[in-house]
């Protein structure tokens, strides 16, 4: 049986020292697992995501991480990312070690993980000073005699952990809005864990198999957690909570208040369903603020045959 | 009309310069605005593309990032980001790119890695992103950025994506990169071109009520200035009613 | 405008000498376009497909091409594609170069193609024959001392022709069932024709952003033809006729009968409609008999955000 | 039981051979059906992939080729091919394969691309399609064939996909071959494995009412024989019964 709960899903698959990708860009960000890492107390974590976005943010500043995999180190629209660059600059709460690519870059190494290739080859990086700070950026030359091309090694994270829309018992993952680089992380993954808003009967899946990214195939644990991207979003189910992300530019300026936050909405709550609790309770029309109107996709026909 | 703003000339100044272009990879912010305005006006089959992989948005609201989910709804196209990477950018099909910068250097090559030494840096900033691949592949690069001696730099602490590097002609082609380097850098007090021999960046006009002294005083080296220095065209009536009542009513970026 | 007919759309993109990719991994290939680049007297054309197929066992037999670029040479579930061989070993109707490639890499040769790269890794090749008669297949060292990999060149046709269910008046296509390598044929291609089984209004295709394979941008002529993939099939539209699969394997056999197969049935008729004329005279029942039964896909809920 | 047709044996000693398999690579016709017995039989849990890119297919009704359109109806993934070559086969996730051949030599090496010289052959074969990647990728690869003197040769007039190579012991791990390569040929009148030293055929077991000289007789090759040769077991009755009358009521392979 792969549906657990998020506690059990974590202690099961993510351990000290552990590579770990937690992907989505933009939307589909995990913060339920990300908040559930940090209760656990992980230390020595390997971060790998495109984006760090405020999930790592939180991580980092409760200590989770020794080493931070990377392209862009933002929050988008908004502005620095304050945990990373006190990490970063001034070691606090302990000095993290960075290994940076770019988005094309990170997306290269993904899959060349994923189809356990040596190395991917992409045409950047070069005339930039970005080789010389990342030894693992090196150039190969066409036997065709048609150039030279940048190349990236494999990453392949001990566990991914990816966020969906919904998922069969079975694991059969199905998303739709942006897609991100989730299915080539979760390909590269030594381990899958999704989360999804809805665990659905097996024939909704059945019913379109193209919007399948995720096979249970290579799926260890499916976990339900409705909004579990707060305040990342689900396409059709939530919007994102920009209003946080804001907000989260002020917590995260200073340590203590930062630790503070950390005390009050993850280690003050057992769960999610805490965390949520907490959330509503602040302020009671956030699902209604953050609802979306409907906009249905055209169903297709598949055809039966036979 | 003199009612303007720096970010409406900054805008306005972009969103013309996009005239009879076809493809733009747009980022949120001005750039966004810019995109915004040229369809209405001088590129009505202007196609943006969104980083995020997203072709043919109508968002219905103005987006905070390019990740916003009334990107994706009735949109025409979203697509996963390896081929956004690889059949979109790399592929060759992006004609114009905005990049914005944190240091520049006269012939373009930008800084959005770090302040200070690599290792130990003063200020760590966002890093490449996209940046990189687009300033290799799209074929004409703008960058919009407030001008700044602490940005218009004599040397970057980091290159992180390539301009026209160190000058020479023919450099961006030995190394393979298929676009044409930045051509156009605007900012909230004067527009510079790209000199097409040198590489290096000219002065080409200063916006309404700009001297080039001040001009001059914001970058940190000589200025090279065009034969015939422009005035910037200051934005129309119709442009600001759009922007300002259709693109940004509630005045987000403005 | 890109709304052509076929006998235009053929006309203005396709030439004598052209690299041509008609893809489609059993499904959705495009019979309607290759009768009429063999009616328009096409020659020397450099045909490209993963499986050629009965498609190019009668453009082979009509005398289109002088090269063939492929990975799997039969009529699926029933034989030998009987033209091709009779061109490779007797040069009938004329002598037809080869170039072979297993499926993975003819894959790769698209990928890198629609990529820009000047070459694609995959783990493939080794210890067989298949390099010593295609140099094209190279071995390349990774720089990361993890073990040597072949590689192939781009491949990039000068048109490509795909078919599927729907399209708007731009161009923006969308499909479901098997997708195989279109999106990458496509990309690859310096011109993109797509053939539909009907043209939408783009509100159909906006309801569903992530099911749409190709965007208008890379298209450059739609053309409107229904059941223009008989005998291949289009999912929920029609079923692949197994019968003609079988039929031809007898048609074929002999070149005489082969010709008189394409006089009839290709330059005997002006265009596709009349092919399915004829088909309908000789049985009645035919779309009934291919008629799928509906098995239609859960709609999904994008939101509305604004 | 033995009223059985040699197809109804290769069927259900390769049926028998997927017990305790979790993911199977399949083609269509006699491995069609025997991965479909086993899912029935001895490994319920048996996942199939079709090389088209459908997973978990429900098939409404016998598929003439790996692409019919009743395999996707109702599958629960249906993928694009870089999908399957990169993330599933070469991405280590397929742990059977079937395989046919043209020719086999004793190493379990492939051909099925011409018979004759290359370049001027005397019978053009299908080529490789994608068993040269499944031959290096699978973990395990089973071969389905009728035993032929023709068929199995002692010199490959074309080597399409690699079997174990000329024998000897880490020659495929030297070519980085993650798959183990064959294990099992299944024939209408013999089954073989190989030895795990010498990577060479090894005669496992002959069909009821074979014998061992009519087997060597369609092998070009002295045939090593196993130390404890066995005789097929035949099919069971509920096996018969499931083949005719769920996995091919038509007969169309029997």
């Amino acid at each position: 049986m792969k549906i657990a709960t998020m506690r059990e899903a974590i202690a099961r698959y993510v351990h000290d020292g552990d590579t770990i990708a937690i992907e989505g860009f933009t939307a589909f960000i995990c913060f339920a697992a990300a908040h559930e890492i940090i209760r656990q107390g992980r230390r020595d974590l390997i971060l790998c995501r495109m984006t760090p976005d405020l999930i790592y943010d939180q991580m980092i500043a409760a200590g989770c991480a020794r080493k931070l995999v990377f392209s862009y180190l933002g929050n988008p629209g908004v502005g620095p990312l304050h945990c990373i660059r006190r990490a970063v600059e001034k070691g606090i709460p302990r000095p993290l070690e960075i290994e940076e690519y770019s988005h094309f870059g990170m997306v290269a190494r993904y899959m060349s993980g994923a189809a356990r290739l040596p190395f991917f080859p992409l045409r950047s990086y070069m005339g930039t000073d970005q080789p010389k700070v990342n030894p693992r950026i090196q150039f190969v030359d066409s036997p065709y005699g048609n150039g030279q091309v940048a190349v990236v090694p494999p990453l392949n994270p001990d566990v991914t952990i990816i966020h969906a829309q919904r998922a069969d018992a079975s694991g059969n993952t199905q998303m739709w809005g942006l897609l991100g680089v989730q299915k080539e992380a979760a390909f590269a993954a030594r381990q899958v864990i999704v989360v999804v808003e809805e665990i659905v009967d097996e024939d909704i899946i059945r019913s379109d198999p193209n919007r399948t990214v995720i096979p249970g195939l290579i799926v260890d644990a499916v976990v339900h957690q409705p909004y579990g991207a707060h305040p990342s979003y689900a396409q059709g189910y939530y919007d994102r909570d920009n209003r946080f992300y804001l907000e989260w530019d002020q917590i995260s300026r200073e340590e203590a208040t930062t630790l503070a936050w950390l005390d009050e909405w993850v280690y003050g709550v057992d769960d999610w369903s805490g965390y949520l609790a907490k959330l509503e309770k602040r302020e009671p029309g956030i699902w209604k603020r953050l609802a979306p109107g409907e906009a249905w996709s055209q169903p297709v026909n598949y055809g039966v045959y036979g | 009309m003199t009612n303007y703003t720096p970010s409406e000339i900054m805008i306005t100044s972009s969103a013309r310069a996009l005239a009879g272009e076809r493809v733009v990879f747009v980022g949120v912010g001005l750039p966004n605005i810019a995109c915004n305005l040229a369809q209405r006006t001088v590129a009505p089959d202007l196609e943006l593309v969104y980083e995020s992989g997203v072709f043919g948005a109508r968002p219905a609201r103005l987006p905070l990032s390019i990740g916003d989910p009334t990107l994706i709804s009735r949109a025409t196209l979203a697509c996963p980001m390896p081929d956004l990477f690889m059949y979109y950018l790399q592929g060759g099909r992006i004609e114009v790119a905005f990049l914005g910068v944190a240091q520049i250097d006269r012939f373009g090559n930008i800084n959005t890695t770090v302040i200070g030494d690599y290792q130990r840096p003063k200020v760590r900033l966002p890093g490449s992103g996209g940046a990189c691949e687009i300033a290799i592949h799209a074929k004409k690069v703008f960058i919009i950025t407030h001008l700044a001696r602490r940005t218009f730099v004599e040397q970057l602490h980091f290159c992180t994506s390539p301009g026209h590097l160190s000058g020479q002609p023919g450099e961006r082609a030995a190394w393979d990169m298929p676009g044409t380097g930045p051509q156009l850098v605007v900012t909230d007090k004067a527009i510079f071109h790209f000199d097409q021999e040198t590489g290096e960046m000219v002065l080409f006009s200063i916006h309404p009520g700009v001297t080039v002294e001040e001009v001059q005083a914001e970058v940190s080296w000589p200025l090279k200035i065009a034969a015939e220095l422009q005035i910037t065209e200051p934005p129309t009536d119709e442009e600001l009613r759009i922007i300002r009542e259709e693109l940004d009513p509630g005045g987000m970026y403005l």
